[in-house]
């Protein structure tokens, strides 16, 4: 299947109008030197019937999430995803459609992506929300780098309670422009305020949290911030999970200057964590506007007053500014901000709150049962949102291939950080008789 | 505004979600976070009918690929096939989370790497990572793969080189990455001028960033010289793979001697753009570059596959998973159901539509560079300017008739620039449509040059104000 | 023609399909039906993209409830929910053949007899079959059920009564079924007159056929004396179900003494109506006449779920297999979600949609009746067809204004009749944009007539030749 | 979850608006006697994701063919279903759409059925189609009568190689005019054309055929034809297979006056057996498309003579004839129609012709293999199209049910009917492989 359209009889017309004979001639220009000296070793084309069956093959070889329980998170969320996001992002002027560069045949996507960042303004609290960011990590690094342009500063306070794929992605970025970190060392999964203060200076460009953090946790947000603020200059960027800001206060009342955050869990599934979809704000201030990366969308007029969306502020941009360009993003995730549009207008403030207050409630069920069992310790107790971190007297590797063989995934290894323990994560979607029977399997075991 | 704002919709405590009830006793919210809880959300209150109307009264107001012609050069805007979309929503293939046991995802892990085989095979080159998340992210990636391996080497080299015709985001991404930027001019053929080449080559210079075909649709013909200079003074050299789907099967990258590339699945494999994104940009290497890739790589030992974290050179990860999945699992399909040879006839045909159209409009444009072309091409409309009517009218003009305009004023190489590329999948029928559209509007011009002048006229809104939105930002609501 | 006909895409060879190669050898076709081969075939050769640009463009020049407001009386155009596509797509409920045995379909059945129960239920009737495939099947299978309950009886019943406000389906079923047909007038408050009843019971009435509330949305207040006449006379009443979702929850025809009836899944029960079917018209009936329906029915016993063929006295069967099943999958995700209590709702709530459109409206428009009405009411243009614009002309200014128009010219005891059915899933904010709307066009028509009578004018054709194509078909390319 | 969009506050002022207190007294027409007594005993409303998981639930208690080899037919086919069907179809214009009642916003649907009607009109030779019928069935039931109309006889010749459940619903609607049904009896799954010879006199309405017949085999058409034609006003009503129409010839070739049949094949997959789709065409001719039921739809123009789709010929129909009406039918299956349309579009000429070709041939290489087994017999060997009977030693049932343990369903259990063997069905989408798997099963069984 080829999904050529022209016939062998109209390729002919084409090749006499052109003036040549074959199509080969097209790439005489190509030296015989560079030229593919053989046909490409790869299978031929199937039938769209082997290419289903071939597909069923392969994920007859996974075992998905709809085969087991699972209690993973740690930076991939397991929220409904309501059916009537895939009826509408399926419409194909959406998803076939290209950046809306035109902006008359693309007031579409345009104004999705204005209600988009009106939404994530609304979840903020900022007053500033661009397009979107590949996801969270590359969000919260670009917004690391935007905050040393602004600042001018090389140094980032960076806590251990920070996702530690962030953490990495953070620092992979900021080795592009020679960033200085300094990392942080949190105590039973908390940072202690008193630290921050010690680390601050007149060189740090952001101190970054994240709410919940890693671990679940809420952070002494209030503290944190006011040593921020008195530090003049240093700008507060945090790290945000948009299902908590259904029922938390938002980042503006913590005084951030940036939020950034993934917001996969706002209708877009898990898909093995991509794509995800990155949300980026900042506080209405044209300054920090000038050093926003990414597409932004505002509403304008057209020659007869009428009201319209276009692509705007895109001389902050890689194809008119080049290399002086804020990033250098440009294909973004629109298609999952459209479905965290779709999520947000369909769950609205009643919802996202609910779905907030079930993940937190079923979490704290789970996690207060798991903390009566004898040998089992929940640390993080009080203050978590819908991830804690379980420790066991027995290794956790091993309980995690345990459990697993009762079809549940007890949650995240902390080994792989190097720590112990499991995170485990609760959203709305796991069941009590779930949760019940983790309890059970881990008694017994 | 033709369909107003969803929250125009809302009236208080109208509903369009259902969760199942809570099972479990409530724990003490108010409580243990008082200080944290929230008042002031705004979100819409609207119901499940009122999203549906909504959003797809919005989707009428777009263009797709599925709506007819989408001629934006350098963007290979292909049509895409629905039975990737079904393999996409395979929910033994996507419902899994990216930190389940390898063990349990064998099926999806052969699946990409069949995927990174493929791209290997395509480009000649021999490690992939399937990490970057866009094209963009792919060029940014491979620069910091570029500072890496100096780094490492001990060579202080700052410097990274970028043709005038370059794509936006080659300039931008090296920036990202600390480089200095060092632009030289094409040559009155459209291609690198190897005299101004020479010149900016030095023992400073990191890489050459380089798209063949280039932005005007020309092939480097001095290609290996090229890499050759570069290599000579020590640099490396760098294949931006927004072109690919004009050299498919009939030249590689790695054969002209480049050391590391982006791939656009989203544009040569494919995936659909969803108005903005997702994309994927892999990166490919030559193998003394394959440490530096980012973490985890995927791996396959005798048991199985596997994400190999111990990589102690690389450059760190720059994604928070392994990249763009979803978009990953439509390339596949595409690949699977083209084939090696389907591959090649994509991109001969891709050439002959870009040819076809070319032949066929030169006469009434201008064609600034006279070079063989291959997928796309880049017309001038100087002449049209000097009768009244600018590029850009060209372009608004274009989607009164119902299609979308190319690519305009770029190549910044070129004046009033419109940059053409119809992909593999358009037949006959669309071309010849299109060209008798571009040719009725150059004799408006003639005739009437203020039609073309204040076009659209017959879209949702007329030509809207970008001025205006620039210096009075009102980006929410 | 706004898109051209699918065969104009055509181009010898073209293809749009891809089939796997055959792995078999070839067994000698021309020889053994060498005088069967065909030559004269001529389907389109399109390729995909063809295909999907051609479908996707038909459909942007089609309105569907997800669209706007559907206010077609009688029709019940309400929203239906994504959901119950979703389960409609299950492959584990919907890749199964007719004549796999049972026990491999246990969840399917039982699925099914969930759906039986629940509209028992809803209907006060003993036993359902799910075999008809629309409402008018369900008629046409009633009265072939009477006709057989009469036949067993050797009653020689010949006659079914009919009101003149009566669905068109009704007489032409009970012609279907051989029965004649005797229409009664209705008397000035638009219900059955007793008197006409009277004198046209006899002992070779075989049925009353009624809908309840009528064709004006008007409950008849004496049904059960109705009921009780024809009774009294040897006769069966059926009741015809269209306007079942004026009264679940408040009434059941069972209890008002129907025999018989059916149900319209794709009104009440929320399946799309797709643009003219696929629907689905389950038949209810009293325990009495339980044996005469279709084969096979669908029983439990204590083992399993089954298809019972021992109905000696079944009429036989009306579809080649048990109904519309795809259509139930989406009526029982339904009333799975909205529940009883919900169901009361969607009741309550249509009723009150109907009821404000009315209240605001009446003064505008003449209503013929003053009774109190349920779901649907009914106007009359007849004041506007004195200003000169008829109530056609109405409908189709409607659509000048993205609005969908009622029912109209029935129930025929309405002269320039207007039958509007909001439904329940529309809201205050479209109904007034609807009654702003009307209102408009009332003040057009006193205005500028013209304007109305010569509406369409923004649709993608203006009024078309209805004339014209019954004298001269034109019926295929 | 109640789909029902007004909030309380919306709700009071449109009682308040109709001038009631509240919504019960919109209900107080209904006689008290026959009011419902009690709140609905149905339980209370789930969400989505409950339903999510109450339809897994309920599959999980199913085997469907995606779990066996199913060589299953018998008047259901599994022939593929390209994937853009159901990408097109689930465009909502599409489908949740009503009747094209206004012409002017449904040239969509209009313009869809002109083209099904067409290729209708194509693939069975006539010169007239209906929008579609209710199924296989119920057309063939529509036609007989409708044939009895137009000759204004009663006797209906029906061989028993008809699918019997056509035979039934032909009888069932048959019964409801007074119809006199002449049953013939094959020999080896085919008709003797002298038996029709036989039977033919002036009060035959119509004689009934299927093209292929329920066994598969092609009765002798061209013989039967002949006969019906030397005796006038008898109408000849063809029931054929619409894939077997892309590689033989036209049933207008066999002087069909009336075709009908079930096109589920073409793209609507198998759903339990419905929706289906019934066509129905008939000859160019005035008076038969009098009789014609169903909806109807015409080209026209409009006032600015622009081409553009109507319904026809509407006054043959109930809403406008109530009882002189030519059928009742009104809702029909226009979006199975539109699966249709788009199927035999995607494949065009070569590919309906392909997939009939391939069924062709897999279901002779199987009958051939099985043929050669010991003990195993093929009936109708040269003459089938993609179905035939197998007979055995064995018992059909017990074999069918040995067979199923392997996975694999063997095909229809002529049991069923009163007669022996097994009618087993190949389509293209059937593999080599789980062919050879059959064959190797009886071969040990």
């Amino acid at each position: 299947m080829d999904y050529i359209s022209n016939t062998a009889a109209e390729k002919n017309k084409m090749l006499k109008e052109i003036g040549i004979k074959e199509v080969k001639d097209l790439f005489q220009m190509i030296p015989e030197a560079v030229a593919a000296d053989d046909e490409l070793k790869i299978k031929a084309g199937i039938s769209e019937m082997e290419l289903m069956r071939k597909a069923q093959a392969q994920a007859a070889k996974n075992k998905s999430l709809d085969q087991q329980i699972s209690f993973l998170g740690a930076g991939a969320y397991d929220h409904y995803v309501p059916g009537i996001i895939d009826a509408l992002i399926s419409r194909s002027e959406f998803y076939t459609a290209y950046t809306p560069y035109q902006a008359e045949l693309s007031q579409g996507t345009l104004e999705a992506i204005y209600e988009y960042q009106s939404m994530i303004c609304d979840l903020t609290g900022m007053g500033i929300a661009n397009a979107s960011m590949l996801d969270g990590g590359s969000a919260a690094a670009e917004a690391v780098t935007m905050a040393a342009r602004i600042t001018r500063k090389a140094r980032v306070i960076l806590p251990d309670t920070i996702n530690p794929a962030y953490r990495e992605v953070i620092k992979t970025y900021g080795s592009g422009v020679d960033l200085d970190f300094i990392d942080l060392e949190s105590e039973n999964q908390i940072i202690n305020p008193a630290l921050i203060e010690e680390k601050i200076d007149n060189q740090t460009a952001v101190v970054v949290l994240q709410y919940p953090n890693f671990y679940g946790s809420i952070e002494k947000m209030e503290s944190i911030s006011k040593i921020v603020k008195n530090n003049k200059k240093t700008l507060l960027l945090i790290i945000a999970n948009p299902i908590l800001l259904g029922l938390l206060k938002a980042p503006a009342d913590f005084g951030a200057d940036i939020v950034v955050g993934e917001a996969q869990s706002l209708g877009s599934g898990l898909n093995y964590g991509g794509p995800n979809l990155g949300f980026m704000a900042c506080r209405d201030d044209r300054k920090m506007l000038r050093q926003l990366p990414g597409r932004i969308v505002g509403k304008t007029t057209d020659v007869e007053g009428k009201e319209g969306f276009v692509l705007t502020l895109q001389t902050r941009e890689q194809h008119i500014r080049r290399e002086k360009a804020t990033s250098n993003i440009c294909t973004n995730e629109a298609l999952n901000a459209l479905m965290a549009t779709i999520y947000l207008s369909t769950m609205g403030k009643e919802g996202l709150k609910e779905v907030g207050e079930q993940s937190y409630h079923k979490a704290h069920y789970l996690a207060a049962k798991l903390d009566q069992l004898a040998g089992y310790q929940v640390l993080n107790k009080e203050n978590f949102f819908n991830e804690f971190v379980l420790k066991s007297e027995k290794d956790s590797t091993e309980l995690i291939n345990e459990l697993m063989k009762a079809d549940i995934i007890a949650g995240y290894d902390l080994k792989e950080l190097g720590s112990e323990g499991i995170l485990v994560c609760v959203t709305e979607k796991r069941t009590k008789t779930e949760m019940d029977k983790l309890v059970e399997k881990l008694e017994v075991l | 505004m033709e369909e107003k704002l969803i929250k125009d919709y809302s009236s208080p405590g109208r509903k369009g979600y259902s969760l199942p009830p809570l099972e479990v006793e409530k724990s003490n919210l108010a409580e243990n976070l008082a200080d944290y809880l929230r008042e002031d959300l705004e979100l819409p209150e609207v119901s499940e009918v009122d999203v549906v109307r909504h959003y797809t009264a919005l989707s009428e107001m777009n263009y797709g690929v599925d709506s007819g012609i989408y001629p934006l050069g350098s963007c290979t805007m292909k049509y895409n096939p629905k039975r990737n979309e079904r393999v996409a929503r395979t929910s033994g293939l996507t419902n899994i989370h990216p930190y389940q046991p390898v063990e349990q995802l064998q099926g999806s892990l052969e699946l990409l790497y069949q995927l990174k085989l493929d791209l290997a095979e395509i480009s000649a080159m021999d490690e992939i990572t399937l990490q970057p998340a866009s094209g963009a992210h792919g060029e940014f990636t491979s620069l910091l793969i570029v500072k890496k391996y100096f780094a490492d080497r001990e060579e202080e080299r700052t410097k990274v080189i970028v043709p005038d015709s370059a794509h936006g985001t080659n300039p931008a991404s090296a920036a990202m990455a600390g480089f200095d930027v060092v632009e030289i001019a094409s040559n009155e053929r459209g291609m690198v001028d190897l005299d101004a080449l020479a010149e900016a080559l030095d023992e400073k210079t990191a890489a050459l960033m380089l798209t063949n075909p280039n932005t005007l649709g020309i092939f480097e013909e001095d290609i290996l010289k090229i890499t050759e200079m570069v290599h000579e003074v020590g640099g490396l050299v760098y294949y931006d793979g927004a072109n690919m789907n004009a050299i498919m099967g009939y030249a590689k990258p790695g054969l002209m001697d480049f050391d590391l590339m982006h791939f656009n699945l989203h544009k040569t494999f494919s995936t659909p753009h969803g108005g903005g994104g997702p994309g994927s940009g892999p990166v490919g290497v030559k193998d003394f570059l394959a440490p530096y890739l980012p973490k985890p790589l995927l791996k396959k030992d005798e048991e199985k596959y596997y994400w190999d974290y111990q990589r102690p050179k690389s450059i760190g990860k720059v994604h928070s998973f392994y990249g763009n999945y979803g978009v990953m699992l439509r390339a596949w399909s595409y690949i699977k159901t083209v084939g090696g040879s389907g591959l090649k006839e994509t991109t001969e045909n891709a050439v002959l539509n870009a040819n076809y159209l070319k032949a066929k409009l030169k006469n009434d444009f201008e064609l600034p560079y006279a070079e063989d072309s291959l997928h796309e091409f880049v017309l001038s409309g100087s002449r049209q300017k000097e009768e009244g009517a600018s590029t850009l009218n060209i372009a608004k003009r274009l989607l009164d008739y119902d299609q979308y305009a190319p690519t305009i004023y770029f190549p910044l190489v070129v004046k009033e620039a419109m940059m053409i590329e119809p992909t593999e999948t358009e037949n006959i029928g669309t071309l010849d449509h299109f060209v008798e559209t571009m040719l009725t509007i150059s004799r408006e011009i003639k005739e009437n040059p203020e039609i073309v002048k204040n076009a659209p006229h017959s879209t949702i809104v007329r030509k809207l104000n970008e001025t205006e939105a620039a210096r009075n930002p009102d980006l929410h609501w």
